[in-house]
């Protein structure tokens, strides 16, 4: 059995190897965060795998901790500021900072 | 019967690493009244370090009584940690309270601004507890630890004024501080991966001079000559010290570089003792040579008074690589060197806070038109003229007996036959000769005639902390016996 | 057959596979260091080199047939969390320096040593620990 | 011997929803579709290997943490489409190498 | 299994080497950084696969929470300051004459020329070639496991690894908790430029998804530190996890953070090295050598020291990211 995990875990690691590509090809910033994105839930389920195939069952918790973790990168990456929002983006509707003195999203 | 004081010996010692971190911790915690927390803890860390140096010295004659071995936490050698005092970190612990209390008073009349007394104090407190540390650590990993302690509190001193200079000359600081640090990391790996033991005692115990040994050697001694900036590897030194606050300047080229050169030492004669052959020393002696010609070059070439100075620091430790040739072949040299080494650290430290007096006097420290304030304060020249004197090594002076020795030690190497001796002789006069040059290009504007304008007020400590220092660096001299029998108390030394 | 078979698995065993890719992580992590002049890339180089040390060691603890020895994942959680901190610091160093200097890129060559050196203890400096108003600088091309 | 073989089922059927991810992003023509790819990836290869993985957990402790994972993993891969996605459109052109 | 297992590793350290030499590589800093928030994660599994635990959660918790973000966020740093340069703002220095597209020459590093490469690559290879051979003729040593587990017993915890942390080598752990505390005070010393640029992401996405995660977050960080004692986790995994969640908010906040409180902040920074300090200093004066514990007394001081060493590192991460010394700190 564990060594059907084991081949299942080295499957998915291919996977990471192949989406490598993505990442170096990737034309936009976009593409290669969607790529480590990947990479984690991908990273996630090798340690599920692993968890069984080394009867560690702590690896049960660095995934937890992985899937926690997955979405701060993303975020930062949002957090960009980049060169100035062009005009005609539908989201572009916020008020001047000044003109409204409270966020709308973040008071709630 | 032991003597009545050594029972007191190792809780002064694990004492006195509490009592460094105490203060660091509570200046941290109540930045507010930092300054003055660090004002009375250097005064306790100076009393507490002379106290343990007075129980040590009368513990007797005999090394191996003396030499002291702390189980931290009660457990022992292979698996806790343990703190170990002997003559040569006793010396250079006094060294280091020395140039501390100095540069506390100094800095307390230097940082005067509100907002940065809250961040000097807790940065500086912690970089003296390293050093303590470092000088007092007996186990390989903690002596990385501590490495970084004092790396990244010097880095962050470094970057404190904020300007350009200072912050480029930080980050490339850090960026070697690092590389050396990981260097070093590697070669206690490669020793643990080999022994499975990390204490250096019991290090010492089991290394013979096998190909890990022998990498971890390169790999250790690489990591910190970088930290040292000794010869090859030292072009992080002059914009770092050039650029930080006077105080910090003061402590990175009296303590922080002596200290990566305690621990090569320290490394050359436990460790890696059988890995010591003539023909690395021989090689280490004319990196030694190099030094000395290339710093002392560059110290009359450069424009501003700090960097003279920065670049003194790395010609004087060209002696210091000098003299690694003459130990091999004379046993009991290792001594003469420490020595050089202490009085070296005194002598600079006061040169840069003596500098940083005249900086803040002038505004700038461009020396070409530094000629009225330095006609008009003759306390800081004196001082400065007198650490100089130091330096270049005329009699009566610290500089003097252990160049002296340094000398009889290089043609003791002459006489018992080995002919590259004479370059070590010749290196060590020409280096006494290269110092007095640009010792006297610093002080020369005030023997000229002109107009004499004091410039900015400057507080009372500024002003005699220097003449103090240069006075103790001066008369160290007069302590040279007792360092060096201090330094004799060190078991396994040759 | 199964002789060479043996001698290859035992060969590959973790004890030696892993310490030898920590060994090329070093090495690489150097390599980057001295080639790259970017200061962000050069920090990264320091990290793959932090890295390399730490598979060497828990590689070399991982040898023999009991379990992996813990002083060595002791020490090597004190390197990771003493590498970030350090990583942290110089991020933060890198970001201050492009403020006052315009580049994030640390050239070869000698440093000169006559820049204008600002004296902290003087009156004129800034509260907030930056420099009164930073001396003009040119931009230097990239 | 019931248990062994459905896990083996759903953790091969997991695989294939994986590789299947991969493909889409490597093939896929702009960042929208690869995200697309990118999220049915993770929900539903994720949530079957976890089911048949459910199958071998010891004891109910086991079962609801991998449940937990399961989910902390939806919301992530949904937030980070919906940021990249987000980011993409307002900033895509500026950020690319073409 | 055993060669399949063989085969596993040498996938894993080739896929480790490629991402590094790619993101060493690599012009374009932006994909730099997101090659080496995947060597992290690659790390990870090599620290799996070497049967270290602890060390993959904390690689998990620091290289996927704190590091990745750090960096993104440097780089935005770097682009927003050149963007003030560009613009003209009186207090940056005159704008970089290099043309309009100066935004994104601060995230790119040209290649670099040709003359430095036959010497690098030398001495890389010379100083890796010595590196490995000295490892490969090393003896099968037995490390310090079989001393460790003599003392299990007294150490007050089971697991051996939080023991060797908390027990027989404190004082490193306390110098390393020492050091984070340095370089949040290094960082502070630079100055109060605390801002991170540009607004959070609009819309009501991110802060859904903020109050499900942080919650789950700050759970999953008392767990992985209550379970440090008798299996993997401890202080500084469950600090980096709590951390990264403190990062969370600190991303979903608007442009302005709000006044952090200057004395609670500096107390809770200093917290778990004061805390530890006075437990050695007591146990100096009650004869058990600094840093040490009656054996009765064990377990519940180490737990005490987790719980402030990792309220610290939290604490002292999150103000690390933000990389700036709160105006709070000044009054």
């Amino acid at each position: 059995m564990s060594l059907f995990y084991l081949f299942a875990a080295l499957f998915l690691l291919g996977t990471i190897l192949l989406g490598l590509v993505r990442v170096l090809r990737g034309p936009g910033s976009g593409d290669r965060m969607l790529a480590a994105q990947l990479f984690g839930t991908t990273g996630v389920t090798i340690l599920l795998l692993l968890s069984l195939a080394l009867e560690e069952s702590a690896l049960v918790d660095v995934a937890l901790v992985f899937a926690l973790l997955a979405v701060v990168a993303a975020v930062a990456f949002v957090r960009q500021h980049g060169l100035p929002e062009p005009p005609d983006t539908p989201t572009h509707r916020q008020q001047p900072e000044s003109a409204k003195p409270k966020e709308p999203n973040d008071d709630r | 019967m032991s003597p009545p004081g050594a029972e007191w010996l190792p809780a002064g010692i694990a004492g006195l690493v509490g009592l460094s971190l105490a203060v660091a911790v509570l200046a941290t915690a109540w930045p507010r009244q930092a300054h003055r927390v660090g004002l009375l803890g250097a005064l306790a860390i100076t009393a507490w370090v002379l106290g343990l140096s007075a129980l040590f010295l009368n513990t007797g004659p005999d090394p191996e009584a003396a030499a002291t071995r702390v189980a931290l936490g009660g457990w022992e050698a292979p698996l806790g940690l343990m703190l170990h005092l002997d003559g040569l970190s006793m010396t250079l612990l006094v060294l280091t309270a020395v140039v501390g209390l100095a540069t506390s008073l100094y800095s307390l009349g230097y940082v005067h601004d509100r907002i940065e007394r809250r961040q000097f104090w807790p940065l500086w407190l912690w970089l003296w507890a390293g050093l303590n540390m470092l000088f007092l650590s007996g186990d390989a990993f903690n002596l990385y630890i501590t490495l970084e302690v004092v790396s990244l509190s010097a880095v962050a001193l470094v970057a404190f004024t904020g300007t350009a200079a200072a912050v480029s000359g930080a980050v490339r600081y850090l960026l070697i501080n690092i590389l050396g640090s990981l260097s070093f990391l590697m070669g206690v790996v490669l020793l643990f991966g080999e022994h499975g033991v990390l204490d250096l005692v019991l290090l010492e115990a089991r290394t013979e001079a096998g190909p890990t040994e022998r990498m971890a050697a390169v790999l250790m001694t690489a990591g910190l000559m970088l930290k040292a900036a000794l010869f090859p590897l030292h072009v992080w030194l002059a914009p770092a010290h050039g650029s930080a606050p006077a105080p910090v300047s003061a402590v990175l080229s009296g303590l922080v570089v002596t200290g990566s050169f305690y621990l090569i030492l320290r490394l050359w004669m436990g460790v890696f003792a059988p890995l010591a052959t003539p023909a690395f020393g021989i090689l280490v002696g004319m990196l030694g040579v190099a030094a000395l010609v290339w710093g002392s070059l560059q110290a009359l070439r450069a424009g501003r008074l700090k960097s003279i100075v920065a670049y003194s620091t790395v010609a004087q430790f060209g002696y210091l690589l000098v003299a690694f040739p003459l130990m091999l072949v004379d046993p009991g040299a290792w001594r003469v060197v420490v020595f050089f080494a202490v009085v070296h650290a005194l002598a600079k430290a006061s040169v840069f806070l003596a500098a940083g007096t005249l900086q803040h006097a002038a505004g700038h420290d461009r020396l070409a038109d530094l000629g009225e304030v330095l006609r008009a304060r003759p306390r800081t020249v004196f001082a400065l003229g007198l650490a100089g004197v130091s330096l270049m090594g005329l009699p009566f002076t610290g500089g003097f007996i252990a160049k002296y020795l340094l000398l009889e030690a290089g043609l003791g190497t002459v006489l018992a036959g080995s002919f590259i001796g004479v370059l070590w002789v010749l290196a060590i006069a020409g280096g006494g000769l290269l110092a007095a040059a640009y010792v006297l290009r610093m002080v020369a504007p005030s023997f000229q005639r002109g107009r004499a304008d004091a410039g900015e007020a400057v507080s009372p400590w500024m002003d005699w902390v220097p003449l103090g220092l240069a006075t103790v660096a001066a008369l160290a001299g007069l302590a040279g016996p007792l360092t060096l029998n201090t330094l004799a108390l060190t078991p396994g030394a040759p | 057959m199964s002789g060479l078979a043996e001698t290859v698995v035992h060969t590959l065993a973790p004890g030696l596979l892993y310490p030898t890719g920590g060994a090329i992580l070093f090495a690489l992590g150097l390599y980057g260091l001295i080639r790259r002049h970017h200061l962000v890339l050069r920090i990264l180089a320091l990290n793959i080199m932090g890295s390399g040390v730490f598979m060497v060691l828990l590689g070399v603890a991982a040898r023999g047939e009991g379990p992996p020895d813990p002083v060595a994942q002791a020490l090597t959680l004190t390197g990771i969390v003493v590498a970030v901190s350090a990583t942290a610091f110089a991020l933060a160093l890198v970001v201050h320096l492009t403020r006052l200097t315009g580049h994030a890129v640390m050239l070869p060559g000698p440093p000169d040593d006559d820049a204008p050196v600002e004296d902290i203890s003087r009156e004129e400096h800034h509260a907030d620990g930056g420099p009164a108003d930073p001396p003009p600088d040119e931009d230097r091309p990239a | 011997m019931i248990a062994n073989t459905l896990t083996v089922i759903l953790i091969l059927a997991g695989l294939v929803f994986f590789a299947a991810g991969t493909a889409g992003m490597l093939r896929f023509p702009d960042v929208y579709s690869r995200l697309h790819a990118l999220t049915k990836a993770d929900n539903v290869g994720l949530g079957l290997v976890v089911l048949g993985l459910m199958f071998q957990a010891s004891g109910p402790s086991d079962i609801l943490k991998l449940l937990l994972i399961w989910l902390l993993v939806l919301a992530a891969g949904t937030t980070a489409a919906h940021m990249v996605a987000q980011r993409t459109w307002t900033h895509g052109e500026f950020e690319s190498d073409r | 299994m055993n060669a399949l297992l063989v085969l596993f590793d040498l996938v894993l350290l080739a896929g480790i080497v490629g991402v590094a030499w790619r993101c060493l590589a690599s012009t374009d800093l932006f994909r730099a950084v997101v090659l080496f928030i995947t060597f992290g994660l690659l790390l990870a599994l090599a620290w799996v696969r070497l049967e270290a635990p602890d060390i993959a959660l904390a690689e998990a918790a620091i290289g996927a929470g704190i590091t990745g973000a750090l960096l993104l966020v440097t780089l935005e740093r770097l682009r927003s300051i050149m963007a003030e340069r560009r613009s003209g703002r009186p207090h940056t220095p005159p704008p970089d004459p290099a043309g309009p597209h100066a935004l994104l020459r601060a995230l790119h590093d040209p290649p670099p020329e040709r003359r430095t490469f036959i010497p690098a690559l030398t001495f890389a290879l010379v100083v890796g070639g010595l590196l490995a051979t000295a490892l490969w003729h090393q003896p099968q040593s037995v490390g310090l496991e079989p001393v460790v587990d003599a003392h299990m017993d007294v150490s007050g915890v089971d697991h051996p690894v939080t023991a060797v942390l908390l027990n027989f080598r404190a004082y490193d752990t306390f110098l390393e908790l020492a050091i984070v505390l340095i370089a949040l005070l290094g960082a502070w010393s630079l100055g109060r430029h605390d801002l991170i640029p540009a607004r959070p992401a609009p819309g009501p996405i991110l802060p859904g998804t903020l109050r499900l995660l942080v919650p789950v977050a700050i759970v999953t960080g008392v767990y992985v530190l209550w379970a440090g004692s008798h299996a993997p986790g401890g202080a500084f995994q469950a600090g980096a996890i709590l951390g990264a969640a403190g990062i969370l908010l600190v991303l979903a906040r608007p442009h302005q953070l709000p006044m952090a409180p200057g004395v609670p902040l500096r107390l809770g920074i200093t917290a778990g090295v004061a805390l530890f300090l006075l437990v050695g200093v007591y146990g100096l004066a009650a004869g058990h050598g600094f840093l040490g514990y009656a054996e009765a007394w064990a377990y519940p001081l180490i737990i005490l020291i987790e719980v402030a060493a990792t309220l610290s590192i939290a604490l002292t991460l999150v103000a690390l990211f933000v990389a700036g010394r709160p105006a709070g700190d000044d009054a």
